[in-house]
């Protein structure tokens, strides 16, 4: 069993490193990632939302909808805390 | 603009009021059936105009917060997701009816808890039938999942194991789908499908791509319980309790494939179609033996609902196949099999659900007899039954239809053979269930008749959704040719 | 030899990210204790959180936040910001492992409640007996 | 190892005056950091999330220099839920809202219907306003989280 | 960046992980869990991701290890792997 | 030829008919006489409503009805032509005095269950007329199903461990067969013609290559296993366990009947005689028929059980009607359909017998059933006239179809086929003739007193006269079923 896990570790592990290579070089300003839509976030966030802090403008506004989610993940774990272990009272 | 955020409104229905469910249903047991049932019919409505709305104008595109495509979250209501729409909510009310029963019988006192990650994981399921975003998917297949272990481990016995072995296992998916993304991520800067799959072919066919899409597909399996991958679902399933267990199981896996088909439609097949050699044959072949491994696991179990699990990972194998099969025949036959298996589940769960409600259990040698004591249950278990089989007019036959046919068209033998031995399985199983259900046991018959058998019916809050169910599953397989030519064709990619 | 090297240089964050993922990942499938499992768990997502920050990272760049009349009056050059978007969606990320974690965690006292242990083969064990 | 455990749990954790005192200063700090980080999410490092799990952490610091019940002198369990379902009633009601007044899903500058401002103000606002959900919520899952978890559900002593 | 600091969390990082799932007493490795989540706090922190630093900093060193920690005393700090 | 096709509701109302009919038949689950009367309401309603449609369809004409539109180009539709009509007439005609029967058979024996049995009747009957009217291959195939899964509760009626093992064969076999072979076989036939209806001359023809059409033809005779070809026969001497009426009507008349008819269908209206004859095909038809017919009979003779030595001399009789259609000569065909109709009506005469013996007596086997006759005139005389009719003798219906179909052999020029048929009518009247010889003439077994034993009831005998007399007049008026068969066969 443990060999097995190991074995499907190792070719995981191998299969995401070798992709790597595909990569732009690290810290490449340059990378896709980089001039796509990130840079427009960059550049337009502050003057659509007025908050200077990037993260909590797409945070909060452009991916908002992934964030009001998350809040309800939250909700929904200590739902489910309460559900599974807690005791009702008598 | 009401008409435009219908389908927000359909989605923000549950999700408000399950909620609400956790602040007032401590309040009062009323509240939780009058918000659950208002939220979930309401939303059944509106996914029906939507549906209606999406047919007479056409898809939409709808981002939210108002921000152009790929910045802010985008939404796709074409006519298949509208369909899912309609789908989710509509099984989820009908389950709810039941499970609002059998959760008062269940798990006394904890109503307001149960329902609200109920409510919730609705709301999720209607998200990602939405959602084409790869991140925001990722999200909401966090909270179906969340709330999916939740609702399992409220289960009895060895349901909280079952339940963590899920969590390990989802986990692992949800880690592999987000890699996945993330490898898109990195490649192209954008998390929107459809702006990924533009700039996709850019990339040529780099390992990174595949290794993305490899990811995302084995999370998305793990997620859906195909073949191998499938160690989770039977016990999570079975030992759930029967409010959750009449929910998860017909939509779970099914909205996981739907959203495999929308990977495979939006992002794979445009990226694949540039000169790649696809890996479909092998997917195909795997799709076969996860078709006959379940049947022939499901041969093996003592328990109605177990065995109702094991059929749910066969029935995957049928909808990954006909999905990977890529032929216009075999995807119209899978997403038709997507409607049509979670209305045969929604059927058998609920009528295990109302056998419990009287039996206790589903162990098969406490059926007996059944048929006399439950009929109308049994019966609509039977037209359950025979859509498993796949016997016309039943629903079940019309997507094995275009399943095996896609089959045929693309010479892919072992999957048309794969389909056959599973109904004939199907068969073997669901009779024998049949005549457990049809004979007494051992002390019911006395001599000849066993008149002293009373009726005992389920509560008829659990026996209605049944009936609705069982005549859906007829009206849905007469109607097929409606839901093809009208909606499943219209979605079906051109280049198939 | 060499290019294979610089290619590590180059991309050490991935490597050590794979590595991290690793030992989650076989901690995950390999243990039998069910703490060790969250805890493989929990070294997984943090590994992805470290992937997707490091695919965030530019040579020269600065924290995504902006100094607001500044970026009012001037805009913003992109290439001296970070890239926000990973950051964005690694708080999501760290939310949903912390929730995931809190109901396994609660889920495991029903288990250990149950069986009285956190072993998967004794737990087996005393399921099958 | 047994006997370490049992000596663990037979004495509550961190049952000590030093500990108990210092906790007790520290804590009204902690809280105003908390709702520092939460209102100036828009300018530094911060927001909804990581400010609500500070303030939680201020709870979970109280329960574990002292007993569960001390913490329910603060904050009932029934408060908890409130503010819990509260804090993500906010959020999903405001989107919500914003689709009800004629805007798209989460389109905060919809609300300017209400009260009238700058839109790009009001996604500024907006922000927040779901920021402030985003902490209760966490904040009072993270404690309903401790403390469920160090009690096993019975919500006793805890630790 | 300065990058030999880098490496030395990175490695440190590592050792942390290879720790947290070797070391025999859970109460242990949860808390090594918890050195090593602060260590990648220090590592995003110092790759300009402050945000998730901040978080990591709260919920995966705090509030994550505490939670595990409790789980631990509620159950057994045995294991046998 | 032309055909006048009208659009009509009447076909769906005559298979709902009895379909709702079970509604009632079930309500009145405390009430016997009411439900009873639901019983023969309904059937000499269906009867009527098949008649009323016979003058046009004689004329020519038809009646189509569309259900749904369910796949490309296969709609479910129901269409009254001749063939079908030939079928409907004779079942829901004997449907009658089934009913009847079972009326007397079921109270006399005082059997449980009573309400679900009826019920589960009328859904059988309306699943036979509802294949007696498909339009495609797809509707066949959804009421050959429905009348597979109604008749289960039937042939397991007892509920005991006996009726348990037959109902698990006869699901085996049948339902495996359909959706084993038959389901495949439809699927490639959808593919390789792109439609499923019926058409007189075939739909077959020009695509695919020969193998292929071969295997399907052997895919669908083997998949409609209702019809008993061997190897596929074992699950109606099975079926023998349940009670009498349901052996007489379904097991003589509709189950089988709808096999043979679904192959007949096959043969006519998929493949198109021609196609069958180019391709060399008759030959495996005639052949898997023509061992059938001589193995079933050679069986028959060995068992003791009168309704097993039934249900065999049925398997062998079926197969002369799928011999019939095999030999692709016009009068092979028309003897062939011809023995649709003399076969039903001399096979239930013989079951009817057998239960009103069982109802009389409680006797199953032909060995304890010496001097019998002597003591139950009536029904031993219609014994008689029922066994001449299925051996072929003239003043009798039988005689018609077997000279027919030994005029075909000849027309077709296959001797080998007359000698099948002399032989297997020889085989007949071994089988049958003692049975009514010992129940005349041979004294009763030591110890076993006959003196108690009566004709049985009323309501158990007029059936199994009627159907004997009707045997008789088939002989002198048979141009009803005639005609039809040649308008079916294009003749």
């Amino acid at each position: 069993m443990k060999k097995i896990a190991l074995l499907a570790t190792l070719i995981t592990g191998a299969i995401l490193l070798y992709s790597t290579k595909d990569f732009a070089p690290w810290g490449d300003p340059h990378s896709p990632a980089s001039v796509h839509v990130s840079n427009v976030y960059i550049e337009k966030s502050v003057e659509q939302t007025h908050v200077p802090n990037i993260v909590t403008a797409i945070l909060g506004d452009y991916r908002g909808y992934d964030t009001m989610f998350e809040t309800v993940v939250i909700f929904s774990a200590g739902m489910a805390v309460i559900g599974v272990l807690r005791r009702p009272k008598e | 603009m009401i008409s435009q955020n219908l389908h927000m409104f359909v989605l923000a229905a549950p999700l408000l009021s399950g909620i609400l469910v956790n602040l007032l249903g401590r309040l009062s047991r009323r509240w939780i059936s009058v918000l659950t049932l208002g939220s979930l019919g309401f939303s059944t409505v509106g996914a029906f105009f939507v549906l209606l709305r999406v047919l007479a104008k056409g898809s939409f595109h709808y981002t939210v917060g108002n921000w152009t495509p790929p910045y802010g979250i985008e939404l796709l209501v074409d006519p298949l997701s509208a369909l899912m729409l309609l789908l989710v909510s509509g099984v989820a009310f009908l389950a709810s009816l039941s499970a609002l029963k059998s959760v008062d019988q269940e798990l006394p006192g904890k109503q307001h808890v149960f329902f609200t990650m109920y409510l919730i994981l609705v709301a999720g399921l209607l998200g990602l039938v939405l959602t084409a975003d790869a991140f925001n998917l990722y999200v909401l297949l966090e909270i179906t999942s969340i709330n999916t272990y939740g609702l399992i481990a409220m289960g009895k016995g060895r349901a909280p194991l079952a339940s963590f072995n899920y969590i390990i296992m989802g986990s692992i998916g949800a880690c592999f789908y987000l890699l996945g993304v993330g490898y898109l991520y990195i490649l192209t800067g954008t998390l929107n499908m459809a702006d990924i799959a533009s700039r996709l072919p850019a990339q040529g066919g780099t390992a990174a791509v595949a290794t993305a899409f490899a990811f995302i597909l084995v999370g998305l399996c793990v997620k859906m319980a195909f073949f191998p991958l499938h160690g989770w679902l039977p016990n999570a399933y079975s030992l759930a309790p029967s409010g959750a267990g009449v929910m998860i199981a017909p939509l779970m896996t099914k909205v996981t494939v739907y959203l495999m088909a929308r990977v495979f439609f939006v992002m794979y097949a445009p990226w694949q179609s540039t000169g790649h050699q696809g890996v479909h044959p092998l997917v195909v072949w795997a799709a076969s033996a996860a078709i006959i491994a379940a049947s022939a696991l499901a041969l093996s179990q003592k328990n109605l609902r177990r065995m109702l699990t094991y059929i749910i990972v066969a029935e995957v194998g049928y909808m990954v196949g006909g999905i990977w099969l890529a032929n216009a025949q075999a995807i119209t036959g899978a997403l038709l099999h997507i409607v049509n298996d979670s209305l045969m589940t929604l059927c058998l769960f609920l009528a295990a659900s109302a056998i419990v409600y009287r039996r206790g259990s589903l162990d098969f040698n406490h059926l007996g007899g059944l048929y006399r004591s439950m009929p109308l249950t049994m019966a609509a278990f039977t037209v359950g039954a025979f859509s498993m089989i796949g016997v016309p007019p039943t629903a079940g036959f019309f997507s094995k239809w275009y399943l095996i046919l896609g089959g045929i068209e693309g010479g892919h033998w072992e999957f048309v053979v794969a389909l056959l031995v599973s109904s004939l399985v199907n068969a073997v199983l669901f009779f024998r269930i049949i005549e457990f259900g049809y004979f007494p046991t051992g002390e019911q018959a006395h001599g000849h008749g066993h008149g002293e058998l009373a009726v005992q019916e389920a509560p008829l809050q659990m026996v209605q959704p049944l009936i609705l169910v069982a005549v859906a599953l007829i009206a849905v397989g007469l109607g097929s040719g409606w839901i093809v030519n009208d909606i499943i064709r219209l979605v079906v990619p051109g280049n198939f | 030899m060499e290019s294979i090297l610089s290619e590590i240089v180059a991309k050490y964050n991935y490597w050590i990210y794979v590595i991290l993922m690793m030992i989650g990942f076989y901690a995950m499938i390999g243990k039998r204790n069910l703490v060790k499992k969250l805890l493989g768990m929990n070294i997984f997502q943090t590994a992805i959180i470290l992937f997707y920050v490091s695919m965030g990272v530019k040579r020269g760049g600065g924290i995504p936040i902006v100094d607001k009349h500044e970026a009012l009056l001037h805009g913003v050059n992109p290439a001296h910001i970070d890239n926000p978007v990973p950051h964005v969606l690694m708080l999501t990320a760290i939310v949903v492992s912390v929730s995931v974690t809190g109901v396994a965690l609660a889920i495991m006292q029903r288990i250990y409640r149950e069986y009285g242990t956190l072993e998967e083969d004794e737990i087996l064990e005393k399921i099958e007996r | 190892m047994k006997h370490l455990q049992e000596k663990a749990q037979s004495k509550p954790l961190g049952e000590s005056l030093i500990v108990q005192t210092a906790v007790r200063m520290m804590i009204p700090f902690i809280q105003l950091f908390g709702l520092y980080v939460i209102v100036h999410g828009h300018y530094s490092p911060g927001g909804g999330f990581q400010g609500g799990v500070v303030l939680g952490a201020s709870f979970i610091l109280m329960a574990l220099a002292y007993d569960l019940q001390k913490t329910f002198g603060y904050i009932s369990e029934r408060t908890n839920a409130i503010l819990g379902s509260t804090g993500a009633l906010i959020y999903t009601g405001t989107a919500a809202l914003c689709a009800v007044l004629g805007g798209y899903f989460l389109d905060y500058s919809a609300l300017a219907k209400i009260i009238p401002m700058n839109p790009i103000d009001w996604r500024s606002m907006g922000i927040f306003l779901v920021e402030v959900g985003v902490g209760l919520a966490v904040m009072n899952i993270m404690v309903s989280l401790f403390w469920d978890i160090s009690s096993g559900g019975k919500m006793d002593e805890g630790l | 960046m300065i990058w030999q600091l880098d490496l030395l969390i990175l490695t440190l990082v590592v050792v942390c992980g290879i720790a947290t799932i070797t070391v025999k007493d859970l109460l242990g490795a949860s808390v090594i869990f918890g050195v090593y989540s602060f260590l990648m706090c220090l590592l995003w922190a110092e790759m300009g991701a402050v945000d998730v630093a901040f978080t990591e900093a709260t919920v995966g060193a705090g509030v994550s290890t505490v939670l595990f920690i409790a789980a631990i005393l509620r159950t057994t700090r045995r294991s046998k792997d | 030829m032309t055909m006048a096709s009208s659009y009509s509701i009447a076909p769906l109302v005559v298979v709902l008919l009895a379909m709702l009919g079970t509604i009632p038949i079930m309500l009145s689950d405390k009430r016997p006489n009411l439900r009873e009367s639901w019983t023969l309401l309904v059937a000499v309603g269906q009867f009527l409503l098949v008649a009323a449609m016979l003058p046009k369809v004689l004329a020519g004409g038809e009646y189509v009805f569309t259900i749904a539109q369910v796949l490309p180009g296969v709609p479910l539709q129901l269409r009254v032509d001749a063939m079908g009509m030939f079928f409907a007439l004779v079942a829901s005609f004997l449907w009658i005095f089934t009913s009847i029967y079972s009326i007397g058979y079921m109270r006399t024996l005082e059997e449980h269950g009573q309400t679900r049995y009826f019920a589960a009747f009328a859904l059988a009957i309306s699943s036979t007329i509802g294949v007696a009217f498909s339009a495609n291959l797809l509707t066949l195939y959804l009421f050959y199903e429905m009348l597979s899964l109604s008749t289960y509760p039937l042939v397991t009626h007892e509920q005991n461990a006996e009726a348990r093992a037959s109902g698990r064969k006869y699901l085996t076999y049948i339902l495996g067969t359909s959706i084993g072979l038959v389901l495949p076989a439809m699927l490639i036939t959808y593919s390789l013609a792109g439609t499923l209806d019926f058409k007189t001359g075939g739909i077959l023809a020009g695509v695919g290559s020969p193998e292929v059409l071969s295997l399907l033809l052997v895919l669908f005779i083997f998949g409609f296993a209702k019809a008993g070809i061997m190897p596929f026969h074992g699950w109606l001497p099975a079926a023998m366990v349940a009670p009498t009426p349901v052996s007489s009507f379904l097991h003589g008349v509709a189950v089988v009947k709808v096999g043979v008819f679904s192959i007949l269908r096959i043969i006519f209206d998929i493949y198109g005689p021609n196609l069958l004859f180019d391709l060399n095909l008759n030959v495996v038809v005639t052949t898997l028929a023509s061992i059938t017919i001589l193995v079933a009979s050679l069986v028959a003779l060995t068992q003791d059980n009168l309704k097993r030595r039934l249900a065999y001399s049925t398997i062998g009789q079926l197969s002369y009607m799928v011999l019939g259609a095999g030999m692709v000569s016009a009068a092979g065909m028309m003897g062939g359909m011809l023995h649709i109709v003399m076969h039903a009506f001399g096979k239930i005469t013989l079951f009817f017998c057998a239960g009103a013996i069982y109802v009389a007596s409680g006797k199953k086997y032909i060995s304890q059933m010496d001097g019998l006759g002597r003591r139950m005139p009536v029904t031993y005389f219609a014994f008689f006239l029922g066994s001449l009719s299925i051996i072929g003798m003239p003043p009798l219906g039988g005689f018609i179809s077997k000279w027919n179909l030994a005029m075909g052999a000849l027309e077709a020029g296959q001797i080998t086929l007359l000698v099948v048929l002399l032989v297997s009518s020889l085989l007949n009247a071994a089988y049958f003739f003692p049975i009514v010889y010992r129940g005349f003439f041979a004294q009763p077994a030591e110890g076993s007193s006959l003196d108690e034993v009566r004709e049985a009831p009323l309501l158990v005998v007029i059936p199994l006269a009627v159907t004997a007399c009707c045997s008789v007049l088939l002989f002198f008026f048979p141009n009803v079923f005639i005609d039809l068969a040649k308008l079916a066969l294009g003749l």
